[in-house]
């Protein structure tokens, strides 16, 4: 779950870091009210959980609050990478002396929280480790050992700063305190970018993001409730497949995919675009493929307006090919038929069972996956 | 004899009671695996397909000997079920259950390590060895008839009994195949576990199944490179239209902060010289033509 | 800091685990008031931090108050293994179905936490290892994964309960909170024995016995102000030199022992020992041998009643002979001289200036222990 | 070179702008040992006794390649002072502070021995090895002038050098002498420190000198009666006349539950035949009896 950056920056002020005041807002006119409140000029953030938000408009200053108003009137509904906004953030406007970019994540490789810290901020991680990759300091934290002074100690010198000072001890209980989000949240990922050092000499994050780990929302239920009000980057068609059970992706191609388990999911989708087509979306429906399964995946994909042609792509040790074809059977006859084109590939038991079945549909049943990938890349032209 | 399992492997099953914990055991059972020993906790004294149920796997140790453990309990309770079977002081843990948070599965697989014990998984088919008939997870026995000297490892389910599927099917056998988890953080990874079977001896060629997220597959390369993994390999690598930012079914299949594509996994074998099959189905005859040079 | 048993059961109520009513008393009146407000036959437990309390007559039922206030009147005051009875704990006295022995120690060799748990209880776990280790259950908690269902259930099992029922909740509970209170209170020992059912089927600690680290106890002010004010099994002179610095332990022999680093010390005492005399303390004034802390640590001993003859034995590598001679003539000035005998072994630099030094004090400088050991013991019997 | 330290030895001093660090860090490096960096944070850019001080371990590791350290910071501080060695990559943390809690130290010699590095005490003299001029702790120098191949390994300070002096003058030389700390919890217990110097080729003999508390020395024992120490060894345990329940000066060096008195230490080393003196000074004798044989 991506928090938004008034969220993130909510937790950033329950662990004791100061924080810009300001509020988030949904309508044109609470976006003036809280400009009138803070008084002085404010920035409007659009809150869409999408990396580069200003860059394509989503952050703007404004000296008034009738200007704020103004904004905020063209910045609500427009579409930022795909997101509409629907939430605008007012902060009190900071004159920033430098910026700098503090990151917490999980490094697979060595199995420890991992800092990432530059001197240099406001732009992508990406864009540092590309053109300044000597900027960015790396420091692990062993979850068993969990965050000590030393770790502090070598993240706020390489940002610069003097031991003992002021701005010493602002940065170290930031770093302090993205580390027990990181914890306590259940956190994935917890930036500051950029974390600034305002013109008063302050160190503030000025920005904030906080992405929570799935799996554990459970323990986090006011997240959980959250996420419910306001699904993000989340589609309609997402949110429904999850609430069945299935793992789905969004994508913007016309042919449908569904597959079980991950990593063939993925390569089935993959080898539509190898034979030339692009797929709609990514559908997993999970190891197994019984009959019910099958049924639900579908009717998500035959509700589906962009989807021209449905591939369906089983591996099952002992799935057998009959139960798959009365799944698509079901399926069909729920939704009343379809206009759709449907190519399943499947590989299992019964498969001539299987085969009849599906032929009295209409639908071809393939065992190789490289040509029932390329039939579907035939139709979705046709 | 493989890397990780032989025929003195001994397992217990934890959440044996459950319905996937059942349904599997017998599966194993049937494919030659011994299953000494089940638990769940308060079921105790009660039998599974002929196998004894325990409270704690301490107990299933010290009766029956078991070394190894495969765990299927639910995700709340399976990081505490990894640590449990590391102090009961088992050597090999599986662990098929998904949805385990993944700061739970950093302390637990850390704990493992600390103490010498090898987790595969969490989010994971397992393990299975044809040669020793042992198998350790969910995968189809059907498709690991066929012992032989190809050992598999992948970060894939479904994908890799299919990728092995076709191996078979063109006359290849399997020594082993492993498929170490699709999370972000797993016990032994991609890497790891391609370095594990490089050192068996009765391993002629890996296949390599990695996918989007992470940099298992970059650092696998460079072991490659740098000679510590001196058998041939063919690689496949799923998600190549797999988007940023958004998770393919597997927690750790995210390309994030502007790494883990596809693409950056593919050009890193290749450039090491490992070829990278564009279709899953290509995979056995890049294997072939590794083995012949 | 070895705790009461009151303040232990305290520690175990805040962390919810029932124990039978009771109140500590100082006074028999106090006593008589708390046995009629808790109603009823009450135990009255001498509070002493020494095991075996209850065969030295440190523990009795009474059944009314009256017969509290009688017993009370001959328990305070009296000498337990060497300590005197200050206060009384007065508890509500407790039918029990069965006693148990439940502890939690530091093990040594793994670097663990060690529960010893065993369904035979209120008899010494000493006892218990010897006549029946069979019974005794090990569980070995990492420090870096803490206590997990696992430890708990092998434990409660183990005592003898059955899953999920009443009693099995119970004692898991207890369970956990002496591992609580193991880690939040840096204890080395968290103990009930016994760990009891009542005839009504309620698990309780029947007793209970907690010792906290020393080193830890800046941590826990309210514990130091305890210890303050209540000093339990340490001497005046153990407090004393604890204060200046010293360790120090009270024996009971007439020698009185000064030397520097704990393993030279003990083995001074078991010099003394080998040639046949009696150690009265153990003083260990720490690694070097300056002349101010050879002064204060002379000074204890001077003041001692029991001590005849005092040794001091320092092993200096760059410690001076004279600065040695200098601490013993500062510290017989400083008290207006002494009628004890006091020999001396040094080995450091400068040792002839030392030995003319103590020589005007008509004191002996030895360079081999041995010799001196035995000059002490010569002279004690003198 | 010894099992522990050698020319290679390069030592960072943790606390090093303190009076017992600064005075300490001066007789190191009169002795010969290569002292290359200091640490205290917040006196980054400072020297002391010629050495340069940095504010991190990370730092002096970096810009000089120590790879051990020496820890002199105050008791408060000491355990994350250890675990910041440990992470800097350093192999060998000789911690001299005293009055630890038991509980800190616990958490940080357990992490270190999980990432494979050795540490000596707390409340220890450290060690000292005459053949490297190399010392890591607070022995005093003109003790350890005669190399040789006896190695001492103690739970004790002063009792070390006593007896070390006491070998020395009776014609032995010494290759290392470990003081292993007299806290209940060290990194190197003595049983193990005499496993380790055991296994040194130039090690001809070992004395072993133990105190009450723990069942360290009756651990060594049994490695000794199972063969894993198979050098000649001389043993002395102090504390005979010490009296339960009291600590004898050093937190570890206490009776307790029972167990851990020098009585039971003692006949656990004559059972398996390694000598005990009666009295320190008998040590050499025994030494020079068992090399004899």
């Amino acid at each position: 779950m991506k928090l938004h950056e008034y969220e993130a920056k909510e937790l950033f002020s329950k662990y004791g870091v100061k924080i810009p005041p300001g509020r988030v807002a949904t309508t044109p006119e609470e976006v003036r009210k809280i400009a009138e409140e803070i008084g002085g000029p404010v920035v409007l953030k659009a809150q869409v959980v999408v990396a580069g938000r200003g860059k394509a408009g989503g952050i703007k200053v404004a000296k008034t609050p009738e200007e704020a108003y103004e904004l905020a009137t063209k910045m609500f509904g427009m579409n930022i990478k795909g997101l509409v906004v629907k939430k605008i953030y007012v902060t009190k406007y900071v004159e920033v002396d430098r910026e700098m970019y503090l990151s917490l994540i999980i490094d697979r490789a060595t199995r420890r929280y991992l800092f990432l810290a530059s001197p240099i901020g406001g732009v992508d991680i990406e864009e540092i480790a590309k053109t300044q990759p000597e900027k960015i300091k790396r420091v692990y934290v062993d979850p068993s050992v969990g965050l000590r002074d030393y770790h502090v100690r070598s993240i706020v010198l390489w940002l610069g700063f003097k031991p003992e000072t002021a701005q010493w001890r602002q940065t170290s209980s930031i770093v302090q305190a993205m580390y027990n989000i990181m914890v306590d949240y259940d956190a994935e990922l917890v930036e500051s970018n950029p974390l600034a050092v305002t013109k008063e000499g302050d160190v503030i994050p000025l920005d904030a993001r906080v992405i929570v780990d799935d799996n554990a929302l459970y323990k986090h239920p006011e997240l959980e409730k959250a996420l419910e009000e306001d699904p993000r980057d989340v589609t309609e068609f997402e949110m429904y497949a999850k609430k069945i059970g299935f793992h789905y992706v969004e994508l913007d191609g016309d042919i449908g995919i569904i597959g079980n388990g991950a990593g063939l999911t993925m390569s089935t989708m993959d080898l539509v675009y190898h034979f030339g087509g692009r797929p709609a979306n990514f559908l997993d429906i999970g190891g197994g493929a019984s009959r019910d399964v099958v049924k639900e995946a579908l009717k998500v994909l035959l509700r589906h307006p962009r989807v021209k042609v449905i591939f369906i792509n089983i591996f099952g040790g002992i799935t057998r090919a009959d139960e798959v074809a009365a799944g698509v059977e079901a399926a069909l006859a729920e939704e009343g038929g379809t206009n759709k084109k449907i190519v399943v590939r499947m590989k299992g038991t019964n498969e001539e069972l299987g085969r009849q079945m599906l032929a009295k549909l209409g639908i071809p049943l393939y065992e190789s996956a490289e040509e029932a990938a390329q039939k579907a890349v035939e139709l979705a032209r046709a | 004899m493989t890397v990780l399992v032989g025929p003195n492997t001994k397992v217990v099953v934890q959440g044996i009671t459950g319905r996937e914990g059942s349904f599997h055991t017998q599966r194993m059972l049937e494919y030659g695996t011994k299953v000494v020993a089940g638990v769940t906790p308060g079921k105790g004294g009660t039998t599974v397909h002929g196998v004894p149920v325990y409270d704690t796997v301490e107990e299933a140790v010290r009766r029956h000997g078991a070394n190894a453990s495969v765990i299927f309990v639910p995700a709340r309770f399976a990081a505490n079920a990894v640590l449990e079977a590391v102090d009961a002081g088992v050597e090999l843990v599986v662990v098929i259950t998904e949805h385990i948070p993944v700061h739970e599965t950093l302390r637990a697989v850390n704990y493992a390590r600390s103490r010498g014990v090898t987790v595969i998984g969490p989010n994971c088919p397992g393990l299975v060895a044809p040669p020793v008939r042992t198998k350790l997870g969910i995968m189809p026995n059907n498709i690991y008839q066929t012992p032989g000297k190809i050992a598999v490892v992948s970060r894939s389910g479904t994908l890799t009994y299919e990728i092995s599927y076709q191996l078979v099917r063109t006359g290849f056998g399997i020594n082993i195949a492993i498929g170490v988890g699709g999370d972000p953080v797993v016990g032994l990874d991609l890497a790891e576990a391609a370095l594990r079977v490089a050192q068996d001896p009765d391993v002629e060629g890996i296949v390599v199944i990695g996918e989007v997220g992470g940099d298992a597959e970059e650092r696998l390369a460079k072991m490659y490179a740098e000679g510590a993994i001196n058998k041939p390999m063919a690689a496949y690598v799923a998600g190549r239209t797999a988007p940023p930012g958004k998770r393919m079914g597997h927690a750790g299949a995210i390309v994030m902060l502007g790494s883990g594509d596809a693409k950056s996994k593919i050009e890193a074998f290749r450039a090491v010289g490992i070829p990278v099959a564009d279709t899953p189905f290509e995979v056995p005859q890049l294997m072939a033509r590794q083995l012949k040079r």
